[in-house]
């Protein structure tokens, strides 16, 4: 039986990761046009809601074209190794508390795994091979441009993104993104809500701003800077490849969003409000899939919000700020976090 | 500031350098320009323009043209702005038959010439933003950008090609409410402008992305020819607005913005203010063009068929890139015998190599840009 | 003490033609002394700025001429004959320069004959000359000596001719662009 | 055979080529190639006042690759044109092209040495917008006209010809 409700989570999640992905760039291109004073795509389907599902029907038809001197292996591999770990990832993140179906417990999340913290580590540092591996195959100088910058970028800025999250690890003291979801109940100092974000300000930007880079979105988008590199390592892609990059990305966002909310903004919890106690089982699981979906939501929309409101950064700079700003902080915010544990306890 | 720029000799394996052909086909590169560059990873060590995708032929074809005739292919060069380029040819044909123009026309021109000016900064300072990632102020300065062709389309019926003004004055006056027009445009373009600079002047990013980036020392710009804001963000306060006079720029109140360092922030401060400056200057055009009376003379007598004596004259004016000129021979025929013209970013971009050699590949980018190159003016 | 005296006291024996128009002032020099003319008129005169240089094919300019003088001369036969030099160099090198602190324009030209297409290039003076000198090569056939990268600007650089030369037809001779795909 | 349903009026077939024309009405990605004076209107046509973004044809694609109208917006030169050829060559199929104004359109008024009198010399052209420039209206316009084009084309059955099955 317990293989039967894995194997519907496991489907569930996915329909339900690829349609926000989806939506997401619908999203996009709306939320855009709202912050730049235009319309945005309104013809497909009522206020364009399928232009997404054009877009798709669309890249799907396009004839499949490799470059005669593109690695065949390499270009057909990339944006397959792009899209797996981004969907992957998003195994061991829980998206709701639990549902209690006919007595049966079903905890809402694919696999409860104690070291989920360091699986989605793992996964989100293969990413970038997709996009190293699809450069280099193009055999495109601007491709290789967008991966050299892309592989840098990620191996930059996945440091202080460990060291932000293993401080995080401090404060609930587990790998398990369930455990540490549950621990985000309550209150703390009496009249904020128990969440991380306030145990660990400083965590929670650095980690905002390496998720930022580690999803290529501006103002770390180098690796595809359009008015730099044409279209950096996705150049020579058309078709459905291009399309799994496209939407690996909008996964990739919606996982990291995801893994955003566990960490520092409470899971499914409400502020205040103990929602298991005067909802049933049943309710209860929607309830705490919603409250966590909505958070989600939040955080997927600051992405496009910043997106349409900054600046690009050079390469040097991205560098300069991964290295000689954000890892000197997350020490400072480890050391700070050690010091309170040791002193506290 | 002083910048040392790194020379090919500072590499030691020249055979390293990768060769990145950057353009014609480019989003940056405005569709025709076209840079070779030699670069180490990220580092430019050397950068080659090419020119000439656009080159249409226009000084040959004004051979073939008579003097009124050339007035439309005048809107070609800078796209952008085509107001300026109209006046200043007709300006140089009036010269060189020693036409003195009616006052009334040369306010009308002169009001036309600063919306013009705000147009082209428009576009650059948009440009440079999408360029940089930055693309919301563009939309913000498009809209306002509308509304200036709106005015534009309404009093001579073009958005984008003008054809303004006659050899000897202007077509037409300006409509009965073009005040109010401009009245009702002024808070929205100064809002736009005030948002883009909310937008950018103060962004962490955007002052990382272009302070101190391609600077340019002012004896450097003197030499390679520099004018316009791209010469005034480099220290030197010259303006032919102020320098040399024509229609009633002497009689207007406003200031040249000056840089200090010639960097891409620089330019695009400069740009900045002028469009503020250009808003003050049509104000005051505004106030001594109701001065005239309604039935004050537009155009001064000029006969049908142009036939200028034998000579040849330079006229420049202040265009939003810089100093715009035409240099005409006439042999006496109703056809000018060569016109050369000379575009102020052809003297801008061939300097680029020295600009941006050393820098890294976006600065590349964001230096074009803010030169503002106007492929139609750069190639003729 | 206008523009036109300075320039003789300056220049002396080297100016060789003035041509006033409308107030510009345009002064011919012999043609390989431009450079030495040149730095006089920036060292001495103050003429810093170089605006713009570029040629001019003079051919049909002085038929026209010798047309219209000839027409001329039927009219008043009693006008005494003039001189029949040898024609008038075909081409002319025309360099604008601009005095920063007066704002006082000078245009100064060269007489350059169809047989000898040689110029002493002025890049050493102003960087400004670059392009303009590159593109009178490229236009009229004219060339710099002492030019660093003297190659076509405008048209590629297979184009056979040069098209703002008055024998060029405004319509091409057909000359087309071909550029084979090497990959 | 089974092939032969291509062939025929098949209402499932239709419906796929129905959908499929759909998905690539509603999203023409463009491939501005703004090359004078129609590139500025070019832009304000993809600008707030205009919107081109309405139509789907939201996210400009400067790699040809990824391209399905290419948009020329200006003049092509002698020297421009294998470039200009290359470009269209490298957009994969379907694929589109606007030549917007007159000097895409036919040289206009630069009857010169160096420039292409038309790009239909060069690449196949599927709607042409008079103009100097055009306004963005026109451009628009002929985005609406390539979809009705693109509504009217059988993309199966097109396909299955090709590789020689069905009728």
């Amino acid at each position: 039986m317990n293989w039967v409700i894995a194997i519907i989570k496991v489907v569930f999640i996915w329909t339900w990761c690829l349609l926000w992905a989806t939506v997401m760039t619908w999203a996009e291109r709306r939320g855009s046009a709202m912050i730049q004073d235009r319309l945005g795509p309104n013809r497909a389907g009522p206020f364009g809601l399928f232009q997404p599902i054009a877009d798709g029907i669309k890249l799907f038809t396009k004839e499949e074209f490799r470059p005669k001197t593109a690695r065949k292996i390499l270009f057909n591999l990339g944006p397959i190794l792009f899209a797996i770990p981004a969907f992957s990832a998003y195994a061991v993140i829980p998206f709701g508390d639990k549902i209690v179906i006919g007595g049966k417990e079903i905890l809402l999340q694919v696999a409860d795994v104690n070291i989920g913290f360091l699986y989605v580590l793992a996964i989100g540092a293969l990413a970038v091979y997709g996009i190293v591996v699809g450069g280099w195959g193009s055999n495109n100088k601007y491709s290789i441009l967008g991966g050299l910058r892309s592989t840098a970028q990620l191996i930059s800025y996945e440091v202080p993104w460990g060291l932000a999250l293993l401080a995080a690890v401090f404060v609930y003291g587990t790998f398990d993104l369930r455990q540490i979801a549950l621990e985000q109940t309550g209150t703390f100092l009496g009249f904020l809500p128990n969440w991380g974000v306030f145990k660990q300000p400083l965590g929670f930007l650095i980690f905002t701003v390496a998720a930022y880079a580690e999803a290529n979105r501006v103002p770390f988008d180098l690796p595809e800077a359009e008015s730099e590199i044409v279209a950096g390592y996705h150049t020579e892609y058309g078709g459905m490849r291009l399309g799994l990059y496209l939407f690996g990305e909008y996964v990739n966002l919606y996982t990291l969003s995801a893994l955003c909310v566990t960490l520092y903004f409470g899971a499914w919890n409400l502020p205040y409000i103990d929602m298991s106690k005067f909802l049933g089982p049943i309710s209860y699981g929607i309830a705490s899939f919603v409250v966590f979906w909505l958070k989600v939501m939040v955080f997927l929309l600051s992405f496009i919000w910043v997106r349409w409101t900054v600046p690009r950064f050079r390469y040097d700079q991205v560098m300069r700020l991964g290295w000689k700003t954000l890892i000197p902080l997350a020490l400072f915010n480890l050391l700070i976090t050690a010091l309170f544990i040791q002193l506290t306890v | 500031m002083e910048v040392r720029r790194p020379t090919i000799e500072d590499w030691d394996n020249p055979g390293d350098l990768v060769t990145i052909n950057i353009g014609p086909s480019h989003p940056a590169m405005h569709g025709t320009l076209r840079v070779i560059a030699q670069t180490d990873g990220e580092t430019i060590v050397s950068a080659e323009p090419e020119i000439g995708y656009l080159h249409r032929g226009v000084e040959k074809l004004g051979e073939h043209l008579t003097y009124h005739q050339f007035i439309p292919i005048t809107d070609r060069l800078n796209y952008c702005s085509a107001i300026a380029n109209n006046v200043s040819y007709e300006m140089a044909v009036e010269k060189l038959m020693g036409i003195k123009v009616p006052e009334k026309a040369q306010v009308i021109r002169m009001i036309m010439m600063e919306l013009a000016r705000i147009a082209d900064h428009i576009v650059c300072i948009g440009i440079l933003g999408v360029d940089l990632g930055a693309f919301t102020p563009f939309f913000y300065l498009f809209i306002q950008r509308e509304e200036i062709y709106e005015i534009f389309e309404w009093y001579n019926g073009a958005r984008l090609t003008n054809t303004f003004g006659r050899i000897g004055g202007v077509e037409a006056d300006l409509p009965e409410d073009f005040e109010e027009r401009w009245r009702k445009l002024l808070p929205n373009l100064k809002k736009a402008i005030d948002e883009t600079d909310k937008l950018l002047t103060h962004n962490r990013i955007w002052m990382d992305r272009t302070i101190g980036v391609t600077a340019f020392s002012p004896e450097d710009a003197l030499s390679w020819g520099f004018t316009g804001p791209c010469l005034r963000a480099c220290g030197v306060k010259r303006d032919l607005r102020k320098d040399e006079p024509y229609c009633f720029y002497d009689q207007v109140d406003f200031e040249i913005p000056v840089g200090k360092h010639g960097d891409v922030f620089d330019r695009y401060i400069v740009r900045m203010i002028e469009m503020e400056e250009s808003i003050k200057i049509i104000d005051q055009a505004i106030k001594i063009y109701k001065e005239f009376p309604p039935d004050a003379p537009l155009m001064a007598k000029v006969p049908k068929i142009i036939k200028p004596p034998v000579g040849e004259v330079y006229s420049a004016i202040e265009a939003p890139n810089g100093e715009l000129g035409f240099w005409i021979k006439s042999d006496g025929s109703d056809k000018p015998y060569r016109i050369k013209i000379r575009p102020p970013c052809y003297m801008v971009y061939q300097a680029f190599p020295e600009l941006v050699q050393g820098e890294m590949i976006a600065d590349l980018i964001a230096c074009l840009s803010s030169l503002n190159i106007i492929a139609g003016e750069l190639d003729r | 003490m206008g523009l036109k005296e300075d320039v003789q006291n300056t220049l002396g024996e080297l100016a060789l033609d003035f041509l006033e128009c409308q107030g510009d002032l345009s002064v011919t020099v012999p043609k390989d002394k431009i450079v030495e003319v040149l730095t006089k008129l920036r060292d001495n005169l103050g003429f810093n700025f170089l605006s713009d240089v570029f040629g001019v094919d003079n051919s049909v300019f002085y038929e026209k001429l010798a047309k219209a003088k000839a027409k001329k001369k039927k009219g008043e036969e009693d006008k005494e004959e003039e001189p029949q030099g040898p024609p008038p160099p075909r081409f002319e090198v025309v360099y604008l320069l601009l005095s920063l602190e007066t704002n006082k324009r000078l245009a100064v030209k060269i007489q350059v004959p169809e047989d000898d297409l040689v110029v002493d290039s002025v890049t050493c003076l102003w960087k400004a000359a670059d392009w303009p000198e590159r593109e009178t090569f490229d236009m009229f056939g004219i060339r710099f000596k002492g030019h660093h990268n003297l190659k076509r600007l405008l048209m590629w650089d297979e184009f056979p001719a040069h098209p703002l030369r008055k024998d060029y037809p405004l319509e091409g001779q057909g000359e087309e662009r071909i550029l084979e795909y090497n990959d | 055979m089974a092939f032969q349903a291509y062939g025929g009026e098949g209402w499932l077939l239709t419906k796929l080529e129905q959908l499929i024309n759909w998905g690539r009405k509603r999203s023409p990605w463009p491939l501005p190639y703004g090359t004078a004076c129609c590139g500025i209107e070019m832009m304000a046509a993809l600008a707030s006042g205009y919107d081109l973004a309405r139509f789907g044809a939201e996210r400009p694609s400067f790699s040809p690759r990824q391209a399905d109208v290419l948009i020329q917006a200006g003049t092509i030169t002698k020297k421009m044109v294998p470039i200009f050829k290359r470009i269209y060559d490298q957009m994969a199929e379907p694929k589109w092209v606007i030549s917007m104004g007159a000097c895409a359109c036919s040289g206009g008024v630069f009857r010169t040495y160096s420039t292409l009198q038309g790009i239909d010399l060069v690449v196949p052209v599927d709607v042409y917008v008079p103009g100097c420039p055009p306004r963005p209206e026109g451009l628009i316009y002929a985005l609406i006209k390539i979809m009705e084009k693109i509504e009217k084309d059988h993309p199966l059955r097109k396909k299955a010809a090709e590789i020689g099955i069905g009728g």
